[in-house]
Formats: structure tokens, sequence, C-alpha cells
């Protein structure tokens, strides 16, 4: 290859990996476009105020009301829930099987955990509703048949691979000398792995993290099943609430005429959910850029 | 010396406390397949592997699901891999960081946390429609290609964010051009990586059903897909109409169903992960 | 080239594509499957969007049989027609709605429908909360309610027939899509009292207990009735049955012979096929009638005045129209 | 034109020291990679405030030996150690060691510096806080600036101390590696080649840093640098492919060794 | 005792020297990384085949500026460059440069050695490769072979080329670098540091090669071994705190320098 035509390739090569790239905003478009055309319509027949800060979510009622809070409450309740099993137990599987674990377990384990991310949602759905509800209200007699507790517990445990896997290898990818460098200071695994290796890997960490988060905010059929779909504002995870996304699946899935108020309510929804997930990734893109080591 | 035991014991507590919580997943996923397993082993046969499905819960066979479901992956694989890693790539070493890569890349994250049926109205509109490429394999692993997309970026960046430098350094003295370096050092190094985004968005892909079934993948159909513009439904499919039946026959189903779907994906994940073992024993 | 450009225009000319209700969906599976078997069949696909999303597509033209659990609406009456897309509306069986209530429950035995609206309606929300307000001599105990999700057809129907606007409703109750759920929610809670397909009740008899529905009319018979396959079919379970629809492209009708042919086949098979999913039938003499209007090909919709019909009987209504 | 060339004046002070007690023993120790061996019957031993230096050709098994001693090669996949070495007289590959405590009282600099991807200051604060020995904000800051003016590199760094530690030059790296090892003040100083990318000052600053340590550290420095060899040490070891040569007194090596070999590569006669 | 210390006899080589064309010239370059500024106003110019020795105290700019020559700091974010820098006469900043062009014909040894993350073979073979400089396997096999030869590795190497280069030693790995640049034969060879971390011998060898190698390249050595510089170079050029004191013939730097700065630095007399 001539150096003309290597740095033609070059070229080539530089212009088609943009377009990849830029594709990413194409499909921004794309879903933009599919939600304004009906979100535009929703709230010229229903203010945005009352959406907004409504707390009555009854829109396929025959007196519909459209206060959204009640769904964004029981989306934010399950979401922390889910994190809240994800983010730490993912981490520490994540330090273990990359700074504890023999090769061999890392090398079985790493894989298994990955099963889990593949099941389907609605089997987890079930899972949660006929296995795990049961189980917590032996110890919760509260608890009802359908609550925010067992699936952002169960969903919590579907994005834990997620969060383990990438983890795992951004601390992986840590190079041994800086590991051998804090050993030398007399550093316990714990020291080395919590001040030193995870550090240097948070960058993939807090990928794992928001990639995790993004799945818990956009996961639909296990709160759609084992939920309870009753929009209902509250804080207390013993009681059934319903998501955006369970809400969205409902209707889209549903018997709703096209055209119709309540066939709108979906894309309103929706648009509110991307820009919730885009305020929250503005967020961590900007704690992800203080606390970022880089390794040469 | 307390200060020394205090911090053993710290080591200890980490350490028992992530084997503990690794164990705790790992019964749960454990419980999970037992649960599965109990309620459909005694419908795995090859019959029902081989037959098409049916309103009978006895004669009823996932063989179209199973065959839509390879057929839509590969689509979707062969979409989400190529853009995924080129995307990546040119927002990693390419892009220079600068405030458009930025916007892009938080438009990326965004991606990752649209909820999977927005995704099947995009498909709907585009693929089915303005493409019109009918509810076809085609229009259904194009649909999952672009939710596996954002997983796909955000992990291969972390991953090329892995390599060193210095690695890029050694090429560019040899007179290597910016994509031999890529192609040479860096996708290597960060292969490991890639494949783990790899196997995670494949696994998402592969159980999806809200958006399959906003595009109409069907969930009866009596005959396998013929090529990518052929009708199809896909395992999830199968079992989400299975287990809404009333009929106690067809949860058997479902559950054997789960197993293959299983099966199905660690069989196309035990390729990624023998590779991910060798690439990165190779670079310890 | 040429074979993709052909393909691409949709699906394959000689599908049959069926989508829409996911409460019809079993009945079409089974008539597909059928039908199927038979010799020099063209290939069927069934897909269950809901009905809204089915008529959707069927107005476009993307299918040429649609499921409907409900009687096709104003607007997508409006869609069809903008599309020229004529129809042939087919009741091919009808679907109960059963009151069930946890087997421990020994006080309930039967609610009249008053009794329903009283519990369902709007105003009960957050104001009827025990069993013993519904009935005098009920437990105090707090009532826990299921019902079906809020965009079905179940839905809309329930609440027609019991609090008598389609979609009033109260909202503090457990919802679902998936009936299966409700059975187990209403399995599990002594206290609880839910609505469902008659078929779920059927295939869970041991675990959930049925209610008779009174509608104090006594035209359809008097007490309460106890739901069953048969009193759906002859009439007197009112309100809480109605009749399920497949709805036939005319310009597939009339240029595809194989579409002809399958919805022969549909009409043949559907008394039985029915049985066999868990719905009922229609009787003999309806389905003769519905027959008669595929063999006329008349098109539009027996509901176009809603009020007006919803208290008529499907046997009216087939024969007003001819 | 001479002072080009240190003389090597020092090798005197090198020469007899007052016999201290034996620190590190190690006895019949040979040293695997895998199937590999790296090292071979290793058996000598090195007494408490003396500095051994130790000689030989590039890939003889230096820094093996070197990571031996505080069991660094435990975290290389696939190693095996067989034989015996003691700290203090105790077995450090014993299963009941305290690996950690070991690495704590020895401490290492490693041939290729490694700085943490923090701050200057936190590279420095890291082994202070994980080992617990700050009392105070106060105390922290005058122990970094203690170790760092040792390590000579105070002075170019104390206006960028949050800094990022990967934007230091090569040798300002090396003597930041330095100085993270004397910040928590270990009783054993492993020293892989502390002065390679050093310039001749800083060089003879850390040489006298090692002059100094001696009275209360053991000192174990690898390096390629005959003269400084000759100049720091009170006793070398010469290894030569995975065996130990010879070890004994600086002088004695330098200018009398018992082997061939010694003799030929000290003189440079070799190869 | 003597051997020790090498005679500096080579200097009487490196004074003297045909004029040859000026390769690399340098005009009031400034060089920034971010609002830091790591060198100011150095204007030098580097002739062909003349091996020249860049001196100086850790942190004065040697590593940068020869970095700058082969635009190898484009890689690192916000660095600033002003001034001209040609080689041949080309302003190899200019927009039109083939960046890949310039890096082929100046090669480079890193300060840490970078070794791939592949086996030795590859790590060689790899350069030969994407310059399409190997005809034929064999003829790829005799090219690694030379090179590892002229690093002085091939030896300990030979029996395994297929063995990952992350598990040699630290001077080992020095050496595949240097191999691994010299396989592509540019036409410009900077080094930096080559010999921090090798033995005597091994370091002999490499400066043998360089001494070789001045016939048909122009070479530009960092190191912090004044003997070496004296040893191995032409002229060399002393840098302090970013600036360029002086530069000129090896043997007046070290026996005549023009500055008091010099002087202090290579007599040792310093700081
Ligand atoms: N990436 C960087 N970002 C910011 N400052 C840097 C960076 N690299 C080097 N510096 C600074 O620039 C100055 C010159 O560094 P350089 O690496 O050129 O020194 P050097 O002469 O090679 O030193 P040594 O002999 O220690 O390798 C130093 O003060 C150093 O701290
Ligand atoms: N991780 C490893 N795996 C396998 N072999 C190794 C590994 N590290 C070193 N070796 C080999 O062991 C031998 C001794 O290596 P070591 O690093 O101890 O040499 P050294 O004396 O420190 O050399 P140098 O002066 O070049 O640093 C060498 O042959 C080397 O190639
Ligand atoms: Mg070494
Ligand atoms: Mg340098």
């Amino acid at each position: 290859m001539t150096r003309q035509t290597q740095r033609w390739v070059e070229w080539l090569i530089e212009r088609a990996l943009l377009l990849c790239a830029a594709g990413s905003v194409l499909i921004t478009a794309g879903i933009i476009g599919a939600l304004a055309f009906e979100t535009v319509s929703f709230f010229r027949e229903v203010p945005i105020t009352e959406f907004l800060f409504g707390t009555v979510w009854t829109p396929l009622f025959y007196d519909a009301q459209f206060g959204v809070l009640p769904l964004v409450g029981g989306t934010i309740l399950v979401s922390v829930i889910a994190m809240a099993v994800a983010m730490p137990a993912g981490l520490l599987s994540a330090i273990y099987l990359s700074e504890y674990a023999p090769p061999r377990v890392r090398r079985v384990v790493k894989p298994v955990m990955e099963i889990l991310a593949g099941v389907p949602t609605i089997v987890f759905g079930y899972f949660a509703l006929l296995f795990v509800t049961p189980l917590l209200q032996r110890v919760l007699p509260d608890l009802a048949l359908f609550n925010a507790l067992s699936p952002g517990l169960v969903m919590g445990i579907m994005i834990l691979p997620l969060v383990s896997s990438l983890s795992e290898d951004a601390l992986h990818a840590v190079p041994t000398g800086l590991r051998e460098g804090a050993y030398a200071l007399g550093a316990t695994r714990m020291q080395a792995a919590l001040r030193v290796v995870v550090p240097a890997a948070f960058s993939g960490i807090s990928a794992s993290f928001i990639l995790a988060m993004s799945r818990a905010i956009g996961e639909t059929m296990i709160v759609a099943i084992a939920a309870g779909q009753q929009p209902r504002l509250t804080a207390n995870p013993l009681q059934p609430v319903e998501t955006m996304t369970a809400y969205i699946v409902q209707v889209s899935m549903g018997d709703m005429p096209t055209g119709s108020i309540g066939y709108r309510t979906i894309f309103a929804v929706g648009t509110l959910l991307f820009l919730m997930t885009f305020v929250l990734n503005l967020i961590s893109d900007w704690l992800r850029r203080r606390f970022r080591e880089q390794y040469a | 010396m307390t200060s020394a035991s205090r911090r053993i014991a710290g080591d200890r507590l980490l350490q028992t406390m992530s084997i503990l919580v690794l164990t705790l997943s790992l019964v749960a996923l454990t419980a999970l397949l037992y649960d599965v397993w109990s309620d459909g082993w005694r419908r795995l046969d090859w019959q029902f592997l081989t037959s098409m499905p049916s309103g009978r819960a006895h004669l009823a066979g996932i063989y179209p699901a199973l065959l839509g479901s390879l057929y839509v992956l590969l689509v979707t694989a062969g979409l989400a891999l190529p853009l995924g890693i080129g995307a990546a790539v040119y927002l990693e070493e390419y892009g220079g960081g600068g405030r458009l890569a930025r916007l892009i890349e938080i438009n990326i994250a965004n991606l990752a946390g649209v909820p999977s049926i927005i995704y099947g109205l995009l498909g709907l509109g585009i693929f089915v429609r303005v493409f019109g490429w009918g509810p076809s394999v085609l229009s259904g692993g194009a649909t999952l290609g672009l939710l596996a997309l954002p997983v796909v970026i955000l992990s291969t960046r972390e991953a090329l964010r892995t390599v060193p430098m210095s690695a890029r350094e050694g090429s560019y003295a040899l007179g290597a051009t910016k994509w031999q370096t890529i192609w040479h050092q860096v996708l290597p190094g960060a292969l490991p990586g890639i494949l783990t985004g790899l196997i995670l968005a494949m696994s998402r892909a592969i159980g999806e059903t809200a958006p399959l079934i906003t595009i109409g993948a069907l969930a009866y159909i009596d005959f396998t897909p013929s090529g990518v513009m052929s009708p199809f439904t896909v395992l999830p499919i199968q079992i989400y109409n299975w287990i809404s039946k009333p009929q106690a026959a067809f949860a058997e189903n479902a559950a054997a169903g789960i197993i293959v779907l299983l099966v199905l994906l660690l069989s196309m994940n035990a390729v990624a992960i023998v590779l991910r073992d060798r690439f990165q024993k190779a670079r310890a | 080239g040429g074979g993709n450009e052909q393909a691409s225009s949709s699906t394959p000319a000689a599908v049959i594509a069926i989508d829409g209700s996911s409460t019809v969906y079993p009945i079409s599976e089974a008539i597909a499957e059928d039908f199927g078997k038979t010799d020099g069949a063209a290939p069927v696909t069934v897909a269950f969007t809901g009905t809204g999303g089915g008529f959707k597509k069927f107005c476009r033209g993307e299918t040429v049989v649609s499921d409907a659990s409900r009687p096709i609406s104003a607007s997508e009456l409006e869609a069809c027609g903008q599309a020229s897309i004529g129809f042939v509306e087919l009741p091919v069986a009808y679907d109960g709605l059963a009151v069930v209530v946890n087997p421990k429950n020994t006080w309930a035995t039967s609610m009249t429908v008053a009794e329903l609206k009283k519990l369902w309606a709007p105003e009960a929300q957050g104001k009827v909360m025990q069993w013993s307000q519904i009935r005098a001599g009920w437990p105090d105990k707090n009532i826990n309610l299921y019902g079906a999700g809020t965009d079905s057809g179940t839905f809309d129907y329930f609440t027609e027939a019991t609090v008598g606007t389609a979609k009033k409703s109260r909202g503090d109750y457990t919802s679902s899509e998936n009936d299966n759920v409700l059975v187990q929610g209403v399995s599990g809670d002594e206290y609880a009292l839910g609505y469902m397909g008659l078929a779920y009740y059927e295939e869970n008899r041991g675990r959930l207990t049925l209610l008779g529905i009174d509608d104090e009319n006594p035209a359809n018979g008097a007490g309460p009735i106890q739901p069953s396959f048969d009193v759906v079919r002859n009439g007197t379970y009112r309100p809480l049955s109605r009749p399920l629809f497949i709805y036939l492209s005319i310009n597939a009708l009339a240029a595809r012979p194989e579409v002809q042919k399958f919805a022969d086949f549909y009409l043949n098979n559907a008394a039985a096929i029915s049985k066999e999913v868990g719905y009922v039938s229609l009787t003999d003499a309806e389905l003769a009638l519905v027959k008669a209007r595929l063999a006329a090909r008349t098109t539009g919709t027996m509901f176009a005045d809603h009020a007006a019909q919803s208290q008529k009987s499907l046997t009216e209504l087939l024969q007003g129209r001819q | 034109m001479t002072t080009v060339l240190r003389p090597l004046s020092t090798l005197t002070t090198g020469a007899p020291h007052p016999a201290t007690p034996v620190k590190i023993d190690v006895q019949g120790m040979n040293f695997y990679y895998g199937a590999k061996q790296a090292l071979s019957d290793i058996t000598i031993s090195l007494n408490a405030n003396v500095v051994t230096a130790f000689i030989g050709p590039s890939g003889c098994g230096k820094s093996t030996f070197l990571r031996t001693l505080n069991r660094m090669n435990d975290i290389i996949p696939g190693t095996r150690l067989e034989g015996r070495i003691t700290i203090d007289g105790e077995d450090i590959y014993a299963p009941s060691t305290d690996v950690v405590g070991l690495r704590r009282r020895v401490g290492m600099v490693f041939q290729k510096s490694n700085p943490f991807p923090k701050s200057i200051f936190e590279n420095i604060a890291y082994g202070l806080r994980i080992n617990g020995l700050a009392t105070s904000r106060s105390d922290m800051e005058g122990r970094i600036e203690e170790s760092l003016k040792a390590a000579a590199i105070w002075d170019e760094v104390k206006d960028r101390l949050t800094e990022s530690a990967q934007a230091l030059s090569g040798g300002q790296q090396q003597r930041l590696c330095i100085a993270r090892a004397l910040a928590i003040q270990p009783e054993i100083l492993l020293m892989d080649e502390p002065a390679s990318a050093l310039d001749p000052i800083a060089t003879q600053r850390i040489e006298e840093l090692i002059y100094e340590l001696k009275s209360t550290y053991t000192i174990v420095i690898v390096t390629h640098n005959m003269q400084q060899a000759a100049r720091v040490s009170d006793r070398t070891a010469f290894f030569w492919l995975g065996r130990l040569v010879e070890s004994g007194p600086t002088a004695t090596i330098f200018t009398n060794p018992a082997e061939k070999l010694t003799e030929d590569y000290v003189t440079g006669r070799f190869g």
C-alpha cells in the first residue's frame, strides 16, 4: 500500500467510524420524533402543570386525571430498591472476583452470573411474584401480594451481572504494578482494592452503574407483573405501585384505541422518562469526570 | 498492632461480605433456575424442540421460535457489534473528548435507559413502516440492535480506556497509522471488555419481549423464517404467550421454553467467554 | 435483488396475517393451527398487539383479520374509512366475566349488580373499604380488590356492565394485564375480590370461589345466577358476558380465495375451538346468522350506535342488520 | 575531568562492618515461574543495618529474588517457591504469616516506577493512611514533606502537590516512589534500581539517603551501576543465571573475588 | 580496580567530526503541557549521522523535547507547541505533514519500556508487518533475529520467542524495545535512557551498536550517565529547567563548557 492510499484508507475509516457514532444521534432523533408528535397532542389537551404536579393518575378512567407523580414515585421507589441491591452487591462481587477469587473461580462464576442477564424479564417477574414475595411475606406479614419491594429486589438481582461483569473487567484491567505498589506499602487486599484499584477503575465502574440505573428505570415486565400496577404515591415499599414503564407497556399492549387521549399518555410518560434519564446521565457524567483517575 | 489487626479484620470482612453477596446472588440464580427446571424439564424432548406451536399444550413445540430467535440475534449482533464498536472507537480514539463527543456520550448513556417498549415504537415507525420491512426478522433484529447498541458502545469505550497509553505510543513510534494502532494494539487489549459488553447486550436482546410484540412479531406461526424478510416469532414471545394462558399445562411449556432459551444463550455466550478468557490470560 | 423487493412490500402475499386482542388470540391461534393441517392451506400468522393495536394495523392494511374483544370504536372506524378498508364484523364466541373470591371466604356467595356498582364506582375509592360496607353481616375486614388492567377490553366491559359507563372505576385496586397474576392474587388473599375471564376460573377451580351475579332483572332468570358456559350462552348470565369478534378485510375476502377459505374454516370450527380453549361458543342459531353475514359480506359494524345496541342480544343485533 | 568519574573512595566505608544480627536468612531457595526455574538453590543471609547490593547481568534473577523477600511474587499466578526464608527468625512463607504485616515491614521500590494515578500528595498519604501513621492533618503534611525531601524531589513538586503523579517526568516518578516507600518507615527497604532514571545529583542524594538510613534500616539495592554498588553497599551479592555466585564484603567482591565469573563481571571483561 | 571506571578515552572519537548536513532543525520552540511551559525557546540543529546526547537534571524537559521530534506529544491532550521544527528541511508541524510517515522515519525507544502484551516474536514482527518490510516469512524471521541480536538480547530469548514479552525481566524488556525500534530501520533514532536498566555488558553492547549505527542513522540519546554521554556522543546538549543551556561538541561540553551551569553539572558540583 502506498503512503497515499494508506492515508486515504485512514480517512475513510475515520469517516466510517464517525458515521457509527453519529448513528446514535440518529436513533435519539428517531426516538424524539416518535415521541414528540403524540406528546405535543397530549399537552394540547392536558395542561403540563397538571401532568407534572398532579398526584392522581387515572388517565384511562372515565373521569381521567393526569397527575404523573404516582408513576414517577413508583419508578423511583423500585429503581432505588434495585440499585440498593445491584450497586453494592455488584461491586462487591466484582471486587471479590477480581481481587480475591482464584482465577478458576473467576472463570466459572463470571459467566454463570451473566446467565442472569439473559433470563427473560417476564421470568423474573413471575419469580418475584410467585417465589420472592411469598418468601418475604413470611418475614414481613404486612407485605402486600403486589408490592414495590419484591420486584425491586428481583430487578436488583437481574441487573447485578451488568454491574459485576463490567466492573470486574475494569478492575481486572488495572495494571498489576499499581496493586504491587499498594501491597508494598503494607496495604491489605481490601485497602489496595478500595483505595487504589477501585479508584483507578472508577470510569468503568461508574459506567456499569449508569447502565444498571438506566436498565432499572427502563425495566418493564418485572414491575408490570409483580408490582401491582396501582398508581399510588407512596414511599412504602410494602405497597403496590406502578412504574412509568409498566404503565407504558400496559397501554401499548392493551386495547386502547389509537389517537385517543389514553393512547397519547404513553408518549407523554415516555417523553418524561426520557428527560428524567437524560438529567440523571448529565449528573452522573459530571460525577464521573470529577472522580476519574487515569492510569498511563 | 491493634491497627494492624483491625486492618486484617477489615480485609476479612470485605472478603466475607463479598463472598456472601456473591453466594446470595448465586443462590438466587439457583433458586430461579431450579424453579424453572422443576417446572419444565418434563416437557423437554426432541418433539418439543422440533414441533410447531399449538393450542394443545402437549403438542406444542418451539421450533419456529427457536429459529426465529437465532435469526433475529444474528441480525442484532450484525448490527449492534460493528456499529457499537465503531462508535465507541470513534468517540474514544478520534473524538478527542470535545463537547460534541461528550454530548454523544451522554446521549448514548441516555439511550440505554430508554424503555424497550419505546424502541418497539421506534422500530414499528421506522423499520416496519417507513422502510417497509414489515414485521420481519430484519425489523425485529434491527430494533433489538438499536436496543443493544448503547450497552455495546458504553462497555467498549470503557474497555478501550483500560488500554494503557504506552501501548499506543509504542505502536505510533513504529510508524503505525492510527487505525493500525487501534486494530493491532488497542482493540486486542480491549477485547475482553468488549466481549463482556457483547455478552450482556446479546443477553438483553435475547430476553426481550415487549418491543418485538410492538413491531408485530408473531405469537403463532407455523413456519420457520425463510430469510430476513420473513415473519417470525421468538422464544420470549412464545414463553410469554404460554405463561398468559389459563391452562396449567402451558406453564410447563413456558418453563421448558425458558430452559431452551437459557441453553441457547449460554451456548452463544460460550464462544465469547472462551475468547475473553484467552485474551485476558494473554494480557496478564 | 428482485426477491427482496417483492418481499419488502410487507409480509409475503400468501400469508394470512392476524393481529389484535389477546383475549381472542387463543381461538384464532387454535383455528390457525388446525387450518394449517388442511390441504393446500395458506400459511397463517397470529399476533396479539391488543384490540386497539390490532385495529391500527388492520386499518393500514397490514393485516387481513383483526381479533377484537370489543366492537370497533368510532375513531378506528374513521381510520379504516380513510384508508378505504372495508370489513365484515363477525362474532365468534362469548367470554364470560367471573367475579371470584378466595376459597376461605365463607360469607359471600353472590352479589347483585348494584352491590358491584357500589363497590367499584369511582366514588367508592377510599370509602368503601370493608366487606361490611357492601352487605350487612359481612365481616369488618378490609376488602382487597383485583381487576383487569385498565387498558384491557375486560376492564371496559366490566365497568360498563357494573358501574354503567365504560372505564368508570375506582382506582385503588390491583390491576394486571395477565389474568394468571390476578388468580395468584385472589387465591393468596382471604379478603380478596376480583374479576377475570371465566376461562381462568375454570382452570383454577380449586384456588378460587365463584360468586353468583344477580342483575335483579327477572327476565334473565331470577336471583343470583351462578356463571357457567350454559348461562353465558343462553343469555341469562347478564350483564357479565360479552361477545368476541373477528374483523375480516373485505378487499382480501374478495381478492384472495385463501382468505375466504380461512374465514369459512373459522366459523365452521369456532364452536368446538372456543370450548376447547375455555370460552363459550355461540349457539348454533347465532352461528348460522354469523355465517350468513359472512356469505353476504355485510360490511360495517352492528354497534355504530353504541348506547342503543348495548341492551340488545347478539341475535337481535345480527338479525336487525340483515 | 576526573570529577565525572566518581572516585571509589567510599569503598573503604563499606569494607569491614560491625557484626550485626542476621535480619534476613535465605536457605536453599528455589523459585519457579510456572515450569521455568528462575532462582536455584539460593543461600544467603543479610545482616541488619547493612546495605547489600545485588548485581548481575540483566535477567539473572535479581528482581525475582528481591520480590521473594516481601512475597510480592505471590500475586503472579503460577509461581512457586521452595526452601526457607526467615526474617528476624520467622519463616515468612509459613502458613501463619501475616503477609500484609510482612510487606508493611519490608518496603519496596520497584524497577518500573508505579505511582498511583492520584495526586502527588495522595501517593504518599496513601501509605500513611492505611497504616494509620499520621495522627493529624499537620502530622500527615509534615511526614509527606519529610519523605519528599528525603527522596530529593520536594523542591520540584512542592508547588504542585495536588497535580497528578502521572504528569511527572520519569525520574520524578521514580523519586516519588522512593518517597512513598520511605514515608511508612519500614524496617527493611528493597530498592530495585532506584537511581536508574536519575541524574547524577539526584543519584547522589539517594545514595546519601541510603547511607543515612543504614543506621535504622536493613537495605537491599539492585543496581547495574558498579560504581554505585561500590559506593553505597557494605556487602555485595553477585547473581548469574539464577544462581548466587558469590557474596561478601563489597570491597572483597570488587577487588578480590573468589570466583573467576565475579571478577570478569565486575571488571567488565565479560560475555 | 580502574576497570570499574571506564576511561574516557572514547571522548576523542567524539570530538571533531566531519560536517554533515543538518538533519533536524529546531527554531525558537516553546512547549506547553496545558498552561505549564515545559520547554522555552529551544533553538538547536542536529546533524545527520551524528550522535547527540541530551543531558540535564531530572524533570528538565529532555523527554519532552525528544517527543516533540516525532510528534509523540500530539497524543497527550492539552499540549501545545510554538516555533518550528524541520527534518530534512520539511516543517514537521505543518498541517500537511504525514505524521505516520514522520514517525516511521523517526524511531523511538521510550524511557519506560513498553513492550506490547504479545509474544516476543510478535513485538518485533508488528513494526515489520505494518510497514510491509518483510517480503516473506523467512525474511521476517531473519530481520527479527538480526534486530534482537543487535539489541544484545537474542541469546536470552531465542528459545522463547513465542512467550509473552511481559514475562521478561526489566532489562530484557528494555532491550526488546530497542530491538523493536531497530527492526524498522528508521532514519533517526530517539533513545530515552536506553541503557538505564542494563548491566554493564549489555550497556556496552548498546553503546557499540550506537557507534555502528551512526554511519546510517541520526541518533539522539537521553542519558543521565555522564560517562555514557561522553563515550557515545559526538555532540551534547545540556538542558536546565526547560531551557537549552548549551550545546556543542561533546569534548567541549565536558572539558571546556561556555556556561558555569554546564560545568557545575557535568562535574557534579551541582545543587
Ligand atoms: N503529561 C504531563 N503533563 C504535565 N506535565 C508534565 C507531563 N509530563 C512531564 N511533565 C512535566 O514537564 C517537565 C519536563 O518533563 P520531562 O519528562 O520532559 O523531564 P525529563 O527531562 O525527561 O526528566 P527525567 O530525567 O526525570 O525523565 C517536568 O516538570 C514534568 O513534571
Ligand atoms: N512473570 C514472569 N514469568 C515468567 N518468567 C519471568 C517472569 N518475570 C521474570 N521472568 C524471567 O525470570 C528471569 C529472571 O528475571 P528477573 O526479573 O528476576 O531478572 P533481573 O535480574 O531483575 O533482570 P533485570 O536486570 O533485567 O531487571 C528472566 O529470565 C525473566 O525472563
Ligand atoms: Mg529486574
Ligand atoms: Mg524523561
